[in-house]
């Protein structure tokens, strides 16, 4: 049961198409309580990386992710970019040179991008930002794992985690980034970088929950 | 949406390529990454300024880059912020020996966007120092939260810092003039008209026929409140309320009074608006000592204002009539033979 | 009706108090009649230049009062010419003992009042010219009806005029000199949206959302025709073509090319339009040596552009990049000890 | 019958009123072909006039007429306020001095007026302007006159021959004014300004038709 090159592949591939899919969401939630571009800024990035991941060939994990964070970097802009490019950029440092990944070294990658964008962004969880997704999500991960869960039982609990997360940011008001302009006018609406985050976990238990 | 435009997604290439076309004599610009640099950069010996943001606010800020403002900009998707590649990419192309500074809006995107660019320009052994502007009185200010946005007073602090740099402040004195403009600036926007960002195609809030917005920000974003349409004297009295309640402008200062434009709005109403806001301010006995009236920091075709207060003194008096000769903003002698409103000679 | 405006009878009256209040050091504005005077005028022994017309332009033509370019501005109410009596009275407040040079936009309210003021102004025993801009090639050219409309080579006009004036031109000159632009400049419009005048408070026609108003002129009436909206390059090819048909654009001209706002179309979109006018120009082999680009003669809050083209000579270059110090053109070293935006000093 | 002072009073407080009264219907018919500003203006100029007209003590009908010509030269504006005050201007050259005017002299003084008018707007009968109400208007009631006919039937005669000519103006294309730039399009619109010379010369009409 390890995450081979390949199925990190399949797993950006798959959060590409669910940011392709929710393009529009992305793009009303963000009208909402921002500028409207998350959906846009999202879907242009992910193209971007994968045009840039499909012409790789590695195995080297590091290399992908490597390969993903530059690109999102350069293509996103706005708050995302430098989030979600921290993000795989911290993975990235986590599975520089291997060509698989272990569940744990897996999880441990993640909660290192988690940490990233924390730091970054000097985000809390209840900021009302991608935080309260990815935070959930990920430690519910965790949790699984420890508790014996097979992988894909953990990435199945990671993403219902995380769309809890995502559905509680609804009621928040934003303490971070454009949603914390409006101050109480934020609260009633789900924030846009929960939802991407809850996208790109959920994508992981779609593509890696038949991993052998 | 009605727009000179053809697809929408090409909208900031072509404008920066109609830019280039129009001003060869001041600019220059890169496509790849994109970034609109002075024509005689780099100036050897001079702090170099670099700004940038996302594209919708225009002229800010490829129409500030030039002789006495700006040495280069760095323009994102509408209202995206830019990606670090293009400040390390413009920052050393501008970089004269004498060090970097990044002028950033208050936009968690922006601001986190500069410093992985800073932290990319210092690896390559340039000096690099930060300013970030948090001017909107409509944004409660908070350590707990992002803080204010960074509007108006950006014009202002790029106008001020370009011509210090041009008198030779070093990197130092520049950022921390800059620190200045920015503790001394406040700002205060509202709309009569939501914008239409290109690519997304439909208005960014909607806004009924006797309404409008209150405490808005530059992104379309809808404001603090909405409020019943009002007559102009009413609005700008609501604008400059809680900019004078701010610090530091007590009777006696001298002041630079901005009313700006969103884009839609033309310059008959913006004289409608300044001649209320002189009024009030000379009521507090408060004294207008320089004016800048017109759409200098828009959302796209908005229709709204924003006013700006900056406290004066002596320095900031000559760096505001120091010469600059930029797109948007131009007057003075620069000591480069260059002249006119743009083609080449 | 959303503007930022008190009572719509009060706009042209705020404005200018407004206007007044911006700007101390470049201008006076007299309230009874109206008009706007630069501040060191009357300039003894240089011919005085006077243009007016309705309000609802801005920045023409109080905007371009200043060193360099117009000694006073006469503003009517919003799109209605003003009265004799302004004119009469502006030139005497001008006159410098070097005559007066009326520039006229040729619509029939503009030539009759200016006529009578002409005669007033003569009866004086003043020496007056008038010359009257006629440029829009949107109308057909006929000795039998009232001819073309003035629109954007006015502001070309004025400024390359207020440089001859500057540099000693006697009347004589300048009046043929602004001939010579007048035959050398040629524009062509078109709407995307229409504009209110506050006191109509309802829209000057009404637009379908996929529809455009092509061959506008500038007072909000309709165009010669009305089309489905189309991508902005297409836009610029249609409105060039009839202005490169029309003499006297060949092959080989350097041209200045004047891309212009007619108020709510903001500058992101002038841009896209600049680069495609330009790629057109380059296909024909015509060079544009000079430029301008942004709202400068504008039909309120409409959205939509006008291009003009102007054909340029050594002596239209040099008076072009002259120094000029108004409120709305400013560039270069006036002779006077005056800079800044605005503000008394 | 002879027309005094009083009367020229009465009749330039009744196209006053006419000209109120109809404010709109000038704004929309110059909406329609032109800029919209008719019915304001000379609302505008003839309420200026009126308050210097009553203001005078006077019996001097050229100095009534002159001071209405320049009121309206001073605040209509446009193309209306030359050609108004044209109008007007030669009026008050005919009837100088004059305490009263026959009908006759009343006739050339409108006469004169109207030929003030088209040397001002250089324009011709058919052209869609106001000369097109105007010219008919002061035939029909010299011939009137010439056929022997009473001041009353005169004018009313003068006024139907104007709204004849205001009508007629519908399917022309302007030539002179504003409406010229719209070339073609012009047609089918009634021209503003022979509308508002109709209701002028229906306040005769009306405040004239009972001169004794
Ligand atoms: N400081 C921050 N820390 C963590 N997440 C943030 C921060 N600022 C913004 N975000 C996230 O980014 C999302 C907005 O992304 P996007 O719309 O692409 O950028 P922008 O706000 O610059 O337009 C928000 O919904 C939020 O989840
Ligand atoms: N050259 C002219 N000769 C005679 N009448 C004219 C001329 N130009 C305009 N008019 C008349 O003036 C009317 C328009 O007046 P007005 O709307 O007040 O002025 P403007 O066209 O300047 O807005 C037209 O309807 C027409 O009857
Ligand atoms: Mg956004
Ligand atoms: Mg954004
Ligand atoms: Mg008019
Ligand atoms: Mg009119």
């Amino acid at each position: 049961m390890s995450i081979e090159a390949r199925d990190i592949v399949a797993w950006l591939r798959a959060a590409a198409a669910a940011l392709e899919a929710q393009r529009e969401q992305l793009i009303e939630l963000d009208r909402a309580i921002g500028d409207g571009d998350h959906g846009a800024n999202m879907d242009r990035g992910f193209k971007a990386a994968m045009q840039r991941v499909e012409a790789l060939d590695t195995t080297d994990i590091g290399q992908i992710l490597r390969t993903v964070a530059m690109a999102l970097i350069a293509t996103v802009g706005g708050a995302a970019g430098p989030l979600y490019g921290t993000f795989f950029m911290q993975m990235a440092s986590q599975a520089a040179g291997k060509a698989s990944l272990s569940p744990a070294e897996w999880a441990a990658a993640l909660e290192a991008g988690l940490q990233g964008v924390m730091d970054r962004g000097r985000a809390q969880k209840g900021d009302k930002t991608m935080v309260d997704a990815l935070a959930p999500g990920i430690e519910a991960l965790k949790q699984a794992l420890a508790e014996g869960a097979d992988l894909a039982e953990a990435l199945r609990r990671c993403a219902v985690a995380a769309e809890e997360g995502m559905r509680a940011t609804i009621p928040l008001v934003a303490r971070r980034g454009r949603a914390s302009y409006l101050g109480e006018r934020s609260a009633g609406h789900q924030d846009p970088g929960a939802t991407s985050a809850y996208l790109i976990l959920r994508a992981a238990a779609e593509a890696l929950g038949a991993v052998p | 949406m009605k727009k000179l435009i053809n697809d929408p997604q090409d909208v900031v290439r072509e404008a920066l390529e109609g830019m280039a076309a129009a001003h060869p004599d001041l600019i220059r610009v890169n496509m790849e990454p994109r970034y609109v640099v002075r024509a005689d950069a780099p100036v050897q010996g001079k702090v170099a300024i670099v700004s940038g943001g996302g594209s919708g606010h225009e002229p800010m800020h490829g129409g500030f880059v030039g002789y006495g403002m700006l040495d280069a900009a760095c323009p994102g998707e509408v209202f995206t912020s830019p990606t670090p590649d293009q400040m390390y990419e413009a920052s050393k192309a501008v970089h004269g020996g004498a060090g970097v500074l990044h002028i950033v809006k208050n936009y968690s995107g922006d601001v986190m966007n500069f410093e992985m660019a800073a932290d990319m320009v210092r690896a390559e052994g340039i000096q690099v120092e930060s300013v970030v502007i948090d001017d909107d009185v409509a944004v409660e200010n908070s350590t707990y939260t992002q803080g204010r946005r960074g509007v108006g007073t950006t014009v202002l602090a790029e106008k001020i810092c370009g011509a210090a740099a041009e008198a030779g402040y070093d990197l130092r004195r520049v950022a921390d003039l800059c620190r200045k403009v920015n503790g001394w600036g406040r700002s205060m926007g509202m709309a009569l008209t939501p914008c239409t960002v290109p690519h997304v195609g439909t208005p960014s809030f909607e806004l009924g026929e006797n309404e409008m917005e209150i405490g808005i920000g530059i992104h379309g974003e809808p404001g603090r409140r909405r409020e019943a349409l009002r007559p102009a004297d009413e609005i700008v009295e609501m604008l400059l309320e809680p900019i004078l309640q701010d610090l530091p402008f007590r009777q006696g200062d001298d002041v630079l009074l901005f009313v700006n434009s969103m884009g839609g709005t033309p310059l008959i109403e913006l004289y409608v608006a300044y001649r209320k806001a002189a009024q009030v301010l000379a009521r507090h006995g408060i004294r207008v000592v320089r004016s800048l009236v017109g759409p200098y920091i828009t959302s796209l075709e908005m229709a709204g204002m924003s006013i700006t207060l900056l406290k004066m003194d002596d320095e900031l008096v000559r760096l505001w009539d120091a010469p600059v000769l930029t797109p948007a903003l131009k007057w003075g002698a620069a000591p480069a033979p260059a002249a006119g409103s743009g083609g080449a000679a």
